[in-house]
């Protein structure tokens, strides 16, 4: 059962949120991620109580998803770029009502139509949330297939703990490329399920709502969610920190473009130069401690987006100045290869001696 | 002497409405309390309340309840009733959230004939924010956003949006009351409840749109408001059965949708 | 004809007089006091006419309206 | 000098409208001014009140922690209120509706009977302009003149009963209470 | 005719709109800011060639605001919280295909629902762009009525100069209180029609797109928008300094928050300490170079936003650990009083010591 | 000889449609640029392409254009055209565009009565992200996202959007047309040029709809994808005339929107 | 019968057919040749039939015929 | 050891499942292997491409910016890619299809007339197989039984005519080219 199988992101995604307990997945095609919907209506609906539905819009999805969280429901949409932007009001209402679900973001280039290449462009809506109001989600950028279909089953995981909306951030080609990948075991499911709607029975009938007209509550109820954020910000950071003991040089890089680092740092060698990376797999809450220790001993950090700078502000926010932070993007729906990533570190690296 | 009325059950037990003196919404949240009691459902409905002058349902309905965004309510009541196809799920909309920001959801709840209930509040107008124009606002009406009265070729037409639902295959019953009067509060009762009914036969869609007195925006006693709705409002919204698809055709149609 | 009576909930009531106009029997009448928010809810005048149809009770919006009949 | 006035009732009452009148009044006169009003979900029968600022310099903050004077058509607003009215504050109520009476002795009460007066000068409604009246007479921020015409300007009606009425009812408000 | 009145925010709005030739609006009821709908309705029309358009919904008034930008109108819309999040879609797209435009967003209590009190927890949005890819927004933040009609029409002009969506961010309390106005005399209009649509009459058809399938096209598109945003960032920066001379604190707020720290100040020279206000009127681009000259001086930094702390990152990008930071956040629908906020400031400060 | 056939004028010189063999976007885009040539509005026309497979259309047409975001054609085209009442104004939409996503800006376009012109691709398919359904995918129709062919029950039934635009006082003229022979397509460029004519006339919002082959989605040969619309597709969808307001009728509701 | 002729653009073509089967007189003929693409474009067959009606350049995707007549 | 290969042609030529196939015989093979598809706006008749990487040791980044082998079906796609492929490098192209040649010299070309090898096989649709063939000949990545099996499962058809026909294209490929 859980042996290797060579599956394409995307598709990836879909079998792991079957595995981990999803059963209702409500969707809108955009590329590059219409394979999500897609294995979902092949193959959702054939699981008991599954439910697969190719919404009227984005906007339809996210609501479809908050009532079938609100019923009790492990429910997933997924999306990309324009279709994300306008999932915004929905998140943020979903935050209001403390509702798990899991949102894919498969990043294309942006603004505006843009282009369907792989891209990071959308970090800022994802961690600082794109829709209104003081809110966070859960955001968790996958850097190979297997992590992809690890953190699709942990986002469920974590929606539920803390009763949130979690974004799967990834980008046109994770969603895109195949590779082999063993998917887990599922946890049981664990939450508490006492918000949840099914008819009131004998008992006290439950209501969830983000309206609190009361100013004095209303606060009480965005401190209560900034409590929240504060757990999940001390106990839920996640990052990869590969070749970094020897290194002069940190690459900071998440998702594909951390794939790209790795490759470069690699051929970096070549030239004399020691880099390791730094990733961030929870891009919010941000792995700012894990981030600060390396900047104890390391000085020279090198942030890598496709974008034209986003997480930067994260590793600044981290840094506070006790290191030097270098920058090269390339937005739009670029992925440079490690070579070149390679060449403009160097000629960084030649530059600042 | 016996008590022969008073609050029904499904309603909590102390609370004064926010509503306006006169307002239909009051009405409306008692026939459908009484109807929960009546069929015995309070236990398995879900309720999903609009943003609009109804927004704060939830405080009189005794039911499970998730507040919708504006206009959403559609789609939240399909994730709802998918996942638990044993509920009595109803949307409470008003015609800004039902036929404005919301007629997409509307639109495709109803054709993917969808098993729950729409109560459709048609007031005219946009009641919560303050009396702008709907787009069931009349012609020549007033609102703070048609102040000369609206123009057809400026600002459209008022829509018929239950006429227009009937014409897709996916709804079930489709019927326009009002709740201007003691009789036709009865009568909206009894197409609810049919409407409940339909729905516990998993016959697919239903609404019922009830036009219902705005007493504030439309700057008239209530009173008079109920008589407008008599005089000018439901020539343009005729009273009615709008649609009953018979029980054999919606099961040949393959309704009973336990998805 | 049953006899019958209603209450009114003072606390309740907006003065909307719906149910002044459905009363075919005029049991029910403009009040002249205030309640605490400033509406002056209406009065049952019990001079025996009443049925207890519950038409006014069937249109009060405040549900402030209870009806009792023989 | 910033003197801050809540004016405070349920929806319908009018007190927004006391409450732009007055600070039009005392733009007219020549100070600065702020006018806030509170907004609900309730269109009427709800709460409602507005705050009026008018100093002789930058108002920084429109919001009243303390207000100077208060102003209150009903019984949930007096109790809304009372006790956020600053030491030595002012306090006028309509009494024809409220017949609670603050329990604090730290301030100035004026009970007008402003429901009855307008009464009987034929109009019930205009007994917000009988209490703007009284409350006028007491605080002189706004001349008699001045604060009736910048009513007649806000309210924008050239009808010449309701003009009167107005004037009428705010005399009977200004006349009610002793100088 | 440019006498003082007595005006409400949202009617301010409108009004100076107008004077500022803006010809087209579309938007959305939504509380509190329902006032400039229902001003458009009653003057645009009035105006010759002026439209006023109630929308069926956010979305389509952004979209329409687009529309009528590209044949060369000035146009406007304006919403609240839910209403902004759903414009997030098509503010992206007016960043990507470089159309002027104001959007006003009267903010409110949030997430969700949230209530209609006034707020500041859509900064994040507003500065970081809600919607997906990279692209900024100007975002100006009025504090007083008479500044909510002078930036009105400045709004207008910064839309037109640099081709860029422009947000007004307000609150519900600016946008419902009254406060004598005098609208300055409007510039005359300035901008390059080049790329308005009139038809290609006998020249050559113009587009306007923001679709750019090929990726190093598209990169291209994303630098030049970097490029126009760092010019922004150097020329267009506005702050008020109050009373800092001799202050040992300053007090950071914009907006609502600013006065309410106004009020603030003057109490806390009665508790013997000396404050002073940095307000940020431009909130994107941030006035970080303003804020950092004062830190050359001044150690002290007190936050306060009506929100759980968002314009506070941009204060620590901008302080990058040079001065001690303090915060202090209202969330969800409530004003604070100077009072309370003095309180706040003068335990802190005593702690401090 | 003479040359009595090519590319129209208002096509740009030199390009290969991105378009797949035999799709009835090419034909359309033809006939559209044919008839602005015909009515020598090319300097006046500003055009509205979706996203979709026409997401490229400006590449094609030599005629002002703004690409919309997905769905949102209509609103676009209000505030071209409320801005600039003397040029034609269309917008080019496939039918998740029109119909799924974009139903709201269509419908309330439409019931405003907005003076121009949508040309409505309907080719019962997602066809650029790959072949989903579509609300206009025909009962049984295999997709990538019904793969067993549409459900009623559980994904609704195929929408008739022309009727149901028709019902709307503010819509002047509807047609459904197709492209799958020469001469629908003269019948289809006859549609086009009157729904224009009727602009110019300021007679209000009109939609040509236009059953369209998408031969790689359908899994077709192009000659079969144009069988299947005469067979199967147009069964669904009939062709032919389905709202001609007459002109008086359209002055007396006060059409010639030209705000 | 009007003697008629057309042309077609090699690179334009993309082998839909779809004029081969407009053709009432089977003048267009499927092609064996790739052209850069990899499509085959179709063949004018001109043995004098052809009457330069146009169907097949009407029902041309790819504007890749041009007709003329005498 | 990490071997990148990109394979091109147009839409429609089957180019995606040439690179998965070869993908799952990788993995069968115990290879790590990553398979990233090109994917553009044209649906039918744009330029496809696929990137499979196959190596020893975890594959860091799955693009190829010096592939070294490179399949082309067309000829816009040897424009593309011929000046990507790494020094000494292998390219095989559909000589049916393709007649130019590329200018570079470093580099080894394999010219196979796959379309008509598949067409006197009777499919003329099998030339991509006919390609495989060839290419697994002279790269020797993945053995010929194992690769189509993969073949088999992936394209997931058990039609007996079908696997028969892949298996003599595969064959007339690989016997095509001389060890
Ligand atoms: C996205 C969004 N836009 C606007 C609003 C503001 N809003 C709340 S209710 C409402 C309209 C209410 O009108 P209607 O639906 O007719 O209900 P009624 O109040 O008349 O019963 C609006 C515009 C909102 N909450 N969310
Ligand atoms: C908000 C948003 N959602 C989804 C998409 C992706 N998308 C682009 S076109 C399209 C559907 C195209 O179908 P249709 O409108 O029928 O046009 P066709 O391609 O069939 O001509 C979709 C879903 C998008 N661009 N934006
Ligand atoms: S505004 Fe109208 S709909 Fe809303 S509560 Fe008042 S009367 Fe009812
Ligand atoms: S019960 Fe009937 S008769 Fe009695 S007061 Fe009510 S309406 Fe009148
Ligand atoms: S109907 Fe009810 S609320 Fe209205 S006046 Fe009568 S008792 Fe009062
Ligand atoms: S996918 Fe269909 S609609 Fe799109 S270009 Fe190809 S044939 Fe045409
Ligand atoms: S012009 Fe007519 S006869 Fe000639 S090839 Fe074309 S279709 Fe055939
Ligand atoms: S119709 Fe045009 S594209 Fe199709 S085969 Fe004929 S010439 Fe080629
Ligand atoms: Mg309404
Ligand atoms: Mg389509």
């Amino acid at each position: 059962m859980n042996s290797k199988v060579l599956m394409q992101g995307n598709r990836i995604i879909g079998e792991a949120a079957i595995r981990a307990g999803c059963r209702f997945y409500a969707g809108y095609p955009i590329t590059p991620q219409n394979e999500i919907p897609e294995y979902m209506a092949e193959n959702l609906r054939k699981v008991e109580g599954g439910v697969f539905i190719q919404s009227e819009s984005e906007i339809a999805a996210i609501n479809m998803v908050a009532g079938a969280a609100s019923a009790g429901a492990r429910a997933m949409t997924s999306s990309s770029g324009p279709g994300i932007s306008l999932k915004q009001e929905g998140i943020s209402s979903m935050a209001a009502q403390e509702l798990p679900g899991v949102i894919v973001n498969m990043m294309r280039g942006g603004p505006g139509l843009g282009n369907i290449r792989p891209s990071q462009g959308d970090y800022f809506q994802a961690t600082r949330g794109g829709g209104h109001g003081d809110y966070r989600t859960i955001v968790l950028a996958p850097g190979t297939c297997q992590e992809l279909a690890d953190l699709t089953m942990d986002a469920f995981d974590l929606a539920d703990r803390y009763r949130i909306p979690v974004v799967l951030l990834a980008d046109g080609m994770i969603g895109q490329m195949m590779e082999p990948v063993v998917f887990k075991e599922p946890k049981p499911r664990q939450y508490s399920a006492d918000y949840v709607l099914k008819g009131a029975g004998t008992g006290k009938a439950k209501t969830i709502k983000g309206l609190i007209l009361d100013p004095l509550d209303m606060e009480e109820h965005n401190w209560k969610l900034d409590r929240k954020y504060r757990v999940i910000a001390a106990k839920e950071t996640r990052c990869e920190i590969f070749n970094t003991d020897e290194a002069d040089i940190v690459i900071v890089a998440y998702g594909t473009a951390a794939r790209v680092a790795k490759g470069a740092i690699k051929r970096l060698g070549d030239h004399g130069i020691k880099a390791g990376l730094f990733r961030p797999i929870s891009l919010w809450p941000f792995p700012t401690e894990e981030l600060r220790r390396l900047a104890g001993t390391r000085k020279k950090f090198f942030v890598f987006e496709m974008s034209t700078g986003q997480m930067l502000e994260d590793v600044r926010l981290a840094l506070q100045g006790y290191a030097d932070i270098a920058f090269h993007g390339r937005p739009g729906g670029v992925v440079p290869t490690p070579v070149e990533l390679a060449n403009v570190i160097v000629r960084q690296y030649r530059r600042d001696r | 002497m016996k008590k022969v009325f008073s609050r029904p059950e499904s309603l909590r037990k102390k609370f004064v409405f926010h509503y306006c003196p006169g307002c239909g919404h009051s009405i409306a949240h008692r026939v459908i309390a009484e109807i929960i009691d009546e069929l015995g459902v309070r236990g398995t409905t879900i309720g999903v309340p609009p943003a609009g002058c109804a927004v704060l349902a939830y405080n009189y309905f005794d039911v499970d309840m998730i507040e919708a965004m504006h206009g959403r309510g559609p789609a939240v009541a399909t994730g709802i009733k998918r996942v638990r196809p044993e509920c009595l799920v109803f949307s409470y909309q008003g015609d800004g959230d039902l036929a404005a920001i919301g007629i997409a959801e509307t639109f495709h709840a109803a054709n993917r004939g969808e098993n729950f209930t729409i109560i459709f509040m048609n007031n005219a107008v946009y009641g919560m924010t303050g009396g702008q124009m709907a787009p069931t606002t009349l012609l020549d009406q007033k609102s703070t956003t048609s102040p000369p009265g609206r123009n057809a070729v400026l600002d459209g037409y008022p829509v018929q949006i239950s006429e227009i639902l009937a014409m897709l295959p996916g709804t079930a019953y489709i019927e326009r009351c009002t709740v201007n009067s003691p009789a036709n509060i009865v009568k909206t009762k009894r197409a609810i409840k049919k409407a409940f009914q339909y729905q516990l036969d998993g016959r697919g869609f239903s609404l019922i749109e009830i036009l219902s007195p705005c007493p504030t925006n439309w700057k008239m006693s209530p009173i008079d408001a109920c008589r407008w709705i008599d005089d000018v409002m439901s020539k343009q919204f005729p009273i009615g059965v709008i649609k009953d698809t018979p029980a054999e055709a919606a099961g040949k149609e393959g309704a009973g949708h336990d998805r | 004809m049953p006899k019958g009576k209603i209450t009114i909930d003072k606390e309740l009531c907006k003065e909307c007089h719906l149910c002044v106009f459905a009363c075919k029997h005029a049991n029910i009448v403009a009040g002249k006091e205030y309640n605490s928010k400033g509406y002056r809810p209406v009065c049952f005048q019990d001079d025996g006419k009443c049925t207890g149809c519950a038409l006014c009770a069937i249109t009060c919006p405040e549900i402030a309206i209870e009806v009792y009949r023989e | 000098m910033i003197v801050k006035t809540i004016f405070s009732g349920f929806g319908g009452q009018g007190v927004l409208m006391m409450g732009y009148s007055f600070a039009h009044g005392a733009m007219s006169e020549g100070y600065e001014v702020t006018y806030l009003p509170a907004y609900g979900a309730e269109v009427r029968g709800g709460t409602a009140n507005c705050t009026v600022a008018v100093g002789d310099e930058e108002i920084a903050s429109p919001i009243a922690s303390e207000p100077d004077y208060l102003v209150v058509l009903n019984t949930p607003s007096l109790y809304t209120f009372q006790n956020r009215i600053a030491a030595g504050g002012l306090l006028f109520l309509n009494s024809s509706i409220i017949s609670a009476r603050p329990s604090r002795q730290d301030m100035e009460v004026f009970a007008i009977p402003a429901s009855d007066i307008a009464e009987e000068l034929g109009n019930a409604r205009a007994f917000n302009t009988v209490m703007m009246g009284a409350f006028l007479k007491r605080t002189s921020l706004v001349k008699p003149e001045i604060y009736l015409k910048s009513l007649e300007t806000v309210m924008g009606s050239k009808k010449k009963a309701v003009v009167e009425i107005n004037r009428k009812a705010f005399s009977a408000g200004y006349d009610f209470l002793k100088a």
